[in-house]
């Protein structure tokens, strides 16, 4: 432990800090080490309830968590594509009477190509399918699957979108990189340089954010999504545990980068000030910089695990 | 935060490291004294409010005496203005009854020992004892007081919403905090305890940054690790358990939180509907709470224990006129306390329908922690041994620390061991334990600390005769308050319920007039808290000034003026020796403060042991 | 001299203290594990092993306690600072940091008796707890916590659960002497806390959860059933009667006359709305 | 992308900046990884999980080891960190077998046997 102060009267080698304790630095340090357990309580949770959900808490044709003991012999029907006019396919449905009105048939079409209708018999699919071939769309029957959580690509119970958050999660590491040049850019003394790489930073992580409430605001909002999902066609944090997981932990990290895209503005309108850094005094860039990878890391966790698995 | 860091870090680094560097005082009134950034007004800060929170808290438990007594009879006066309305006769509801012991817990453990202990003392203490001129991040400081003030507005405004204060206990446990209809006081005012506790947890989480760097990299020159007062290993170990437990709660009432405003399903099971409220659709596990709050929460035990040890540790070895016995032991328990203290929660959960597998396990855990615990208070013992013990009002509430903090941690064996626990576990016999702890405990080291540092913090002495008249009424009504809750609990008198003449077993003669006897001593034990405040505010303005260093004790903080000066120390000092060199034979003087280098004539025994 | 009379406060306060527990197993208003006759012992088998228990460390905890207590009195009353004449101190000060040896003994003692502690009573807790280890006989009945009740469904006739003969009681649980019982445990909205006093047994009944319990008594009459846990404003009138039946014959009967009830009860309210 | 105007730059500078340009290169390859990772084995979980959960590791190693600087930090950094991280996974796997573990209930959820048990 008494290693730990500073060596006393140590010549300050270098401009660098890195490798020297400060109490800034060592200050953040441990600041990412209570975020650490933060995550966890946020992340470990997710873990636990996805490990130990019920093998049918969600399922292709029904809400998340519906009591499926009494639709076991039951299937669905899929529309693919409501054809050139979807009003005939939503007559036929309002018709054979397996949708409550116009408005919800109406609201099935925009589903599609992932509309579903359950609790239909095997007949009654056959049946209805065929009438939606007549009226020139395109419907499938679905068998009942269960499942313990939503997997990925499957579009019946997983709304989310993947090729989009890989792009940007790439966005979230490009403004890793430019973050570390910025550092590595003052430690030289090049201040011009070292602010256009913080601006970078800034354009970079705001981008990501934007993204993701972009990708919220279609979750919650614009898309409609099948019954798998969401008894309401909207994907938002009440309609399942998977969904308030998603949103718990994708919040709190988008404010998380939030608040690092604000002490970026910060420290960048500093930098544009003549002596706000310099190659011996930039410790907040450093500081900043290291919360700035910390989220980083853990959006790297958290796309792997919420997305991917 | 990062601005806080920012600014701080750009000033030159170490103010410690024998920069005599003084900083003015600031002029501005507003900045000095409310919005200060330095560490012995924001430390007065948390003590005062600290103190206000207790007069609430103890107010709140006088209540709760009263309808435990005498259920459903009207509290004279009060009935009428407080809580209930003639159609009840006047008679306290049941929903109230829940209501006070909620807020009392919470109270107490989030607005009274928590911010006296380690926000008052932590922030007051620590600087000065390291030799270090203020914190490490002084705003930072500051904010982290301000972020009190919302809390105890939040706390506060509960009582005033519909559906009034919350009302699931201070554990909070759902989905009876949850389901908004599941009782009255989940409606709306379980949300504002929930903001609440937040704001407290977040105060108390940079503060904990604050100390942990602050002792590691701001301590004078010679102030080696193993040369720091026990108060400022209580507060280090501490801070360390605060910053790393604290986050997994903060997590856990966020989560709460959302269930009850964004309507997410993480502690409600699948199909969850209470109270004819529609059913959500669920698929969480009401016991992860149990186990995120603990993990916090247990910890959060000897966040309320550890300082007052360190401070007992000091002033039990100060007015033995002795070097403590067993100074490296003793650091040793405390990280070992430490270390145990994040493996040992879920002893609280044993009938919790946990794994009895896991709870197995913790129960051995459990049982270990006991050790320290034990080795503290032979230590103690044997720093009195051979002594000149000297009874002003601070030892007498040390010891009596020692002797109460026996009781309850013998009776936390009961616990420890599942099967008896099975027992007891919500019955009096653990309100007892919980409150030797804490009031045995923690209050009385709080009592303690007040005496022995309000020379050093306002510059005035305390009235000894009145300390030990309070001293004495304290300690005889408190053992009287809470001993026979033990006999109670055994006898299966449950916790948090309004009414225990309910049960037929509870409804005996003797059981009734323990209840009627605890409940006078209650009051009594309230009544003599007067005369600490009085004795507070008498010596605020008329107690004769204090010298520097009243009690001729050695460690930094007494080797400047009391009250100390903006700056601390009008030049760093610099460390020679351990902090306990009491008595060291050949010395004029029986104390050798730890600025002063040994005399040629004396010789140290080294601090092995 | 005066101020050696805080030693006796301490010693007064450690006395009382062991006064209060000598004194309550004789008294059967204040204290369970106290002897058979009385009001209020434990009557079950897991009952007895957990006041054996509590008993063997009342022993081990109370010896500590007057242990420290005695050295702590002693040492107020010995050590205490007391002044000459001149006002100078009459004995100065042992001057020591420790002694490692002493650290060794009370560190590894109390560790070999908190480890004995633990062992004893493993045995209890895996018996109680494990549900490997549960009686093997078909669940008496399955309780269902809300609030502030306690609904019991017993199997009907047919000895199934949730079939339509099942006889739905509320507060009110049946079982037979000396066998060992075993119940479903269940909450249909917060947390309860399923409590016998008397046979020292608890579990909390959670939501989502359908957890077994057993239990047995060795002793006929009624008991009371407690809520443990705090589940909202009525949680302290959430009182269950337990009646423990001499014989099985006995139960039979009672099951039988009750299941009679349900079926009167529920014909006759048909009749009343065909009636009208 | 962003490369700054003085693209011709020194011997040391390009000793700064080719390991953040490496380790960002590495990331964005491991980022295509996984996405072609999760996309082949979706429907084997086991495989799937720790696949990713490696992939992942090694992209939070970069992340720390070369741009939060833990290749230059000393042990103080470890002593922080490395608690933390053994922290977390007590607390998942003591948490585990209470929320991961318990026996599903096999016939309907609670809610549905609230209403029988009402009817």
């Amino acid at each position: 432990m008494t290693t730990l102060a500073p060596p006393l009267n140590s010549p300050s080698r270098s401009s660098a800090t890195v490798g020297l304790v400060t109490p800034g630095k060592f200050a953040i340090w441990l600041f990412l080490a209570t975020e650490v357990m933060f995550f966890t309580g946020l992340i470990g949770s997710y873990i636990v309830f996805r490990a130990g959900s019920s093998p049918r808490a969600y399922s292709n044709l029904y809400p998340p968590a519906t009591d499926l003991s009494r639709t076991r012999d039951t299937v669905g029907i899929v529309i693919e594509d409501a054809g050139p006019d979807p009003d005939k396919v939503a007559f036929e449905l309002v018709d054979a009477h397996v949708v409550g009105g116009a408005e919800e048939a109406k609201r099935l079409m925009d589903t599609a190509p992932h509309g579903v209708v359950g609790g239909l018999t095997n007949d009654k699919a056959a049946d209805l399918v065929h009438k939606i071939e007549v009226a020139s769309g395109h419907a499938r029957i679905e068998p009942l699957k269960t499942q313990k959580w939503p997997l990925p690509y499957d579009d019946l119970t997983n709304p989310l979108a993947i090729n989009l958050t890989a792009a940007n999660t790439f966005v979230l590491i490009c403004s890793s990189v430019t973050m570390a040049l910025a550092l590595a850019a003052i430690r030289q003394g090049k201040r011009l340089k070292s602010s256009m790489y913080l601006l970078a930073t800034i354009v970079i992580g705001s981008l990501f954010v934007g993204v993701q409430v972009y990708e919220y605001n279609s979750l919650m909002f614009v898309h409609h999504y099948p019954v798998g999902i969401s008894p309401t066609g909207h994907f938002r944090p009440d309609v399942s545990l998977f969904a308030s997981c998603f949103f718990t932990m994708t919040g709190f990290h988008g404010a998380h980068v939030t608040a690092g895209v604000i002490a970026l503005i910060l420290i960048f309108l500093r930098s544009l000030v003549l002596g706000g850094y310099s190659a011996q005094n930039h410790a907040p860039i450093e500081m900043v910089g290291l919360y700035w990878h910390f989220v980083d890391l853990v959006w790297i966790i958290l796309f792997t695990i919420v997305y991917l698995i | 935060m990062t601005s806080q860091v920012e600014t701080s870090s750009s000033a030159p680094v170490g103010h410690g490291q024998g920069d005599d560097h003084i900083h003015p005082a600031p002029r501005n009134m507003l900045s000095r004294y409310v919005f200060s950034s330095d560490h012995k007004v924001i430390g007065v800060q948390f003590l005062s409010s600290g103190l206000i929170f207790f007069v609430i808290g103890g107010l709140l438990a006088m209540a709760l005496r009263w309808q435990l007594a005498w259920p459903w009879k009207p509290m004279p006066i009060l009935s009428r203005m407080l809580w209930s309305d003639p159609s009840l006769g006047y008679q306290m509801p049941p929903e109230f009854y829940a209501k006070l012991f909620t807020m009392h817990g919470t109270i107490m453990i989030f607005f009274v020992i928590i911010p006296i202990l380690n926000g008052g003392f932590g922030n007051f203490l620590i600087p000065l004892m390291i030799g270090a001129r203020d914190m490490a991040f002084p705003r930072l400081n500051m904010v982290s007081y301000w972020f009190m003030p919302p809390a105890m507005v939040f706390i506060s405004y509960s009582f005033l919403v519909e559906g009034g204060a919350p009302e699931a206990g201070w554990t909070s446990y759902p989905p009876l905090t949850i389901a908004r209809w599941a009782t009255p006081g989940s409606l709306n005012g379980q949300t504002f305890w929930l903001l609440a506790v937040l704001c407290a947890g977040i105060s108390s989480l940079l503060g904990a940054i604050n100390y942990l760097t602050t002792i590691l990299m701001l301590r004078a020159p010679g102030m080696t690790m193993m040369r720091m007062p026990m108060t400022v290993w209580g507060l280090f170990v501490t801070a360390i358990l605060q910053a790393f437990a604290l986050p997994v709660l903060t997590s856990a009432l966020v989560m709460q939180t959302l269930d009850r405003v964004a309507g997410t399903n993480f502690f409600s099971p699948t199909g969850l509907a209470v109270a004819n409220a529609p059913a959500v659709v669920g698929g969480g596990g009401p016991i992860l709470f149990q186990h995120l709050f603990w993990f916090y929460s247990h910890p959060a035990v000897y966040v309320m224990i550890l300082p007052g040890m360190g401070m007992v540790s000091d002033i039990i070895a100060t007015f033995s006129r002795k070097p403590l016995f067993g100074y490296k032991p003793m650091v040793y328990a405390i990280g070992g306390i430490a270390g145990l203290g994040f493996i040992v929660w879920g002893h609280h959960m044993f009938q919790s329908g946990m794994n009895p597998a896991v709870g197995a396990t913790f129960m051995l855990s459990t049982m270990m922690i006991a050790l320290p615990s034990a080795i503290k208070v032979f230590n103690w013992l044997g720093t009195m041994w051979g002594g000149r013990i000297q009874f002003t009002t601070a030892m007498l509430n040390a010891v009596a620390f020692v002797a109460m903090f026996v009781i309850g941690g013998l009776s936390g064996i009961f616990m420890a061991a599942s099967p008896v626990d099975m027992h007891i576990h919500d019955t009096y016999f653990i309100v007892a334990h919980l409150h030797y702890v804490l009031f045995g405990g923690s209050m009385f080291a709080i009592f303690a600390a007040v005496q022995y540092w309000f020379p050093k913090i306002f510059g005035r002495m305390m009235n000894e005769p009145l300390g030990k008249l309070h001293f004495f009424l304290t300690f005889i009504t408190f053992n009287c308050t809470f001993y026979l809750m033990h006999i109670v609990g055994m006898h299966g008198h449950l916790r948090r319920i309004a009414d225990p003449t309910v049960y037929e077993s509870l409804r005996n003669s003797g059981v009734t007039n323990m209840n009627q006897f605890m409940t006078y001593s209650a009051f009594a034990l309230g009544a003599a808290q007067i005369l600490f405040a009085m004795n507070f505010f008498w010596s605020l303005a008329f107690g004769p000034r204090a010298a520097a260093n009243p009690w001729h004790a050695n460690t930094l903080e007494w080797e400047t003026t009391s009250p100390p000066a903006y700056y601390n120390f009008a030049r760093i000092p610099v460390v020679h020796h351990a902090p306990y060199e009491y008595s060291v034979p050949g010395l004029e003087v029986d104390f050798l403060p730890q600025t002063k280098p040994l005399p040629p004539a004396a010789m140290l025994h080294p601090v092995n042991s | 001299m005066v101020v050696r009379n805080w030693s006796f406060l301490f010693a007064l306060v450690a006395v009382l203290s062991v006064a209060a527990f000598l004194y309550a197993p004789f008294s059967p208003d204040w204290w369970l594990p106290n002897p058979h006759s009385a009001p209020g012992h434990s009557v079950s088998s897991m009952g007895r092993e957990i006041d054996l228990l509590f008993i063997v460390i009342l022993l081990i905890t109370g010896l500590v306690f007057i242990g420290t207590q005695v050295a702590l009195v002693w040492e107020a009353f010995t050590f205490v600072d007391q002044l000459d004449e001149q006002g100078k101190p009459k004995r100065a000060a042992s001057y020591f940091h420790g002694d490692n040896r002493l650290e060794i003994v009370w560190t590894l003692v109390p560790a070999v008796i908190l480890v004995f502690i633990t062992i004893y009573q493993f045995g209890t807790w895996a018996r109680i707890k494990y549900p490997s280890r549960n009686p093997k006989v078909p669940p008496l009945a399955e309780i269902t916590a809300r609030q502030f009740q306690w609904v019991m469904r017993y199997p009907g006739p047919d000895g199934r659960l949730h079939s339509p003969d099942d006889l739905i009681l509320i507060n009110d649980l049946h079982f037979v002497k000396n066998q060992p019982t075993l119940i479903h445990l269940k909450s249909s909205d917060v947390i309860h806390s399923f409590f016998l006093p008397q046979f020292r047994l608890k579990q909390d009944a959670v939501p989502g959860l359908t957890i077994p319990v057993w239990f047995d008594s060795d002793t006929a009459g009624s008991f009371e059933l407690a809520c443990a846990e705090l589940c909202g404003w009525g949680h302290y009138k959430m009182r269950g009667n337990v009646t423990v039946h001499e014989t099985e014959a006995e139960f039979a009967k009672w099951t039988s006359e009750r299941i009679g009830e349900q079926n009167r009860d529920q014909l006759d309210l048909a009749t009343d709305g065909e009636a009208r | 992308m962003n490369h700054a105007p003085d693209a011709v730059a020194g011997v040391d500078h390009d000793e700064h900046r080719s390991p953040y340009l490496r380790a960002w290169a590495a990331l964005a390859v491991l980022t295509l990884v996984e996405y072609f990772y999760a996309s082949i084995f979706r429907d084997v979980l086991g495989v799937l999980v720790i696949g990713l959960v490696f992939w992942a590791a090694v992209k939070a190693g970069l992340v720390g080891w070369f741009f939060m600087h833990l290749n230059q930090e000393r042990a103080w950094v470890y002593l922080l960190i490395g608690p933390a991280c053994l922290l977390a996974v007590l607390l998942v796997l003591a948490v585990y077998p209470d929320v991961a573990m318990q026996p599903v209930d096999g016939e309907a959820p609670n809610a549905a046997q609230a209403l029988k048990t009402g009817s």
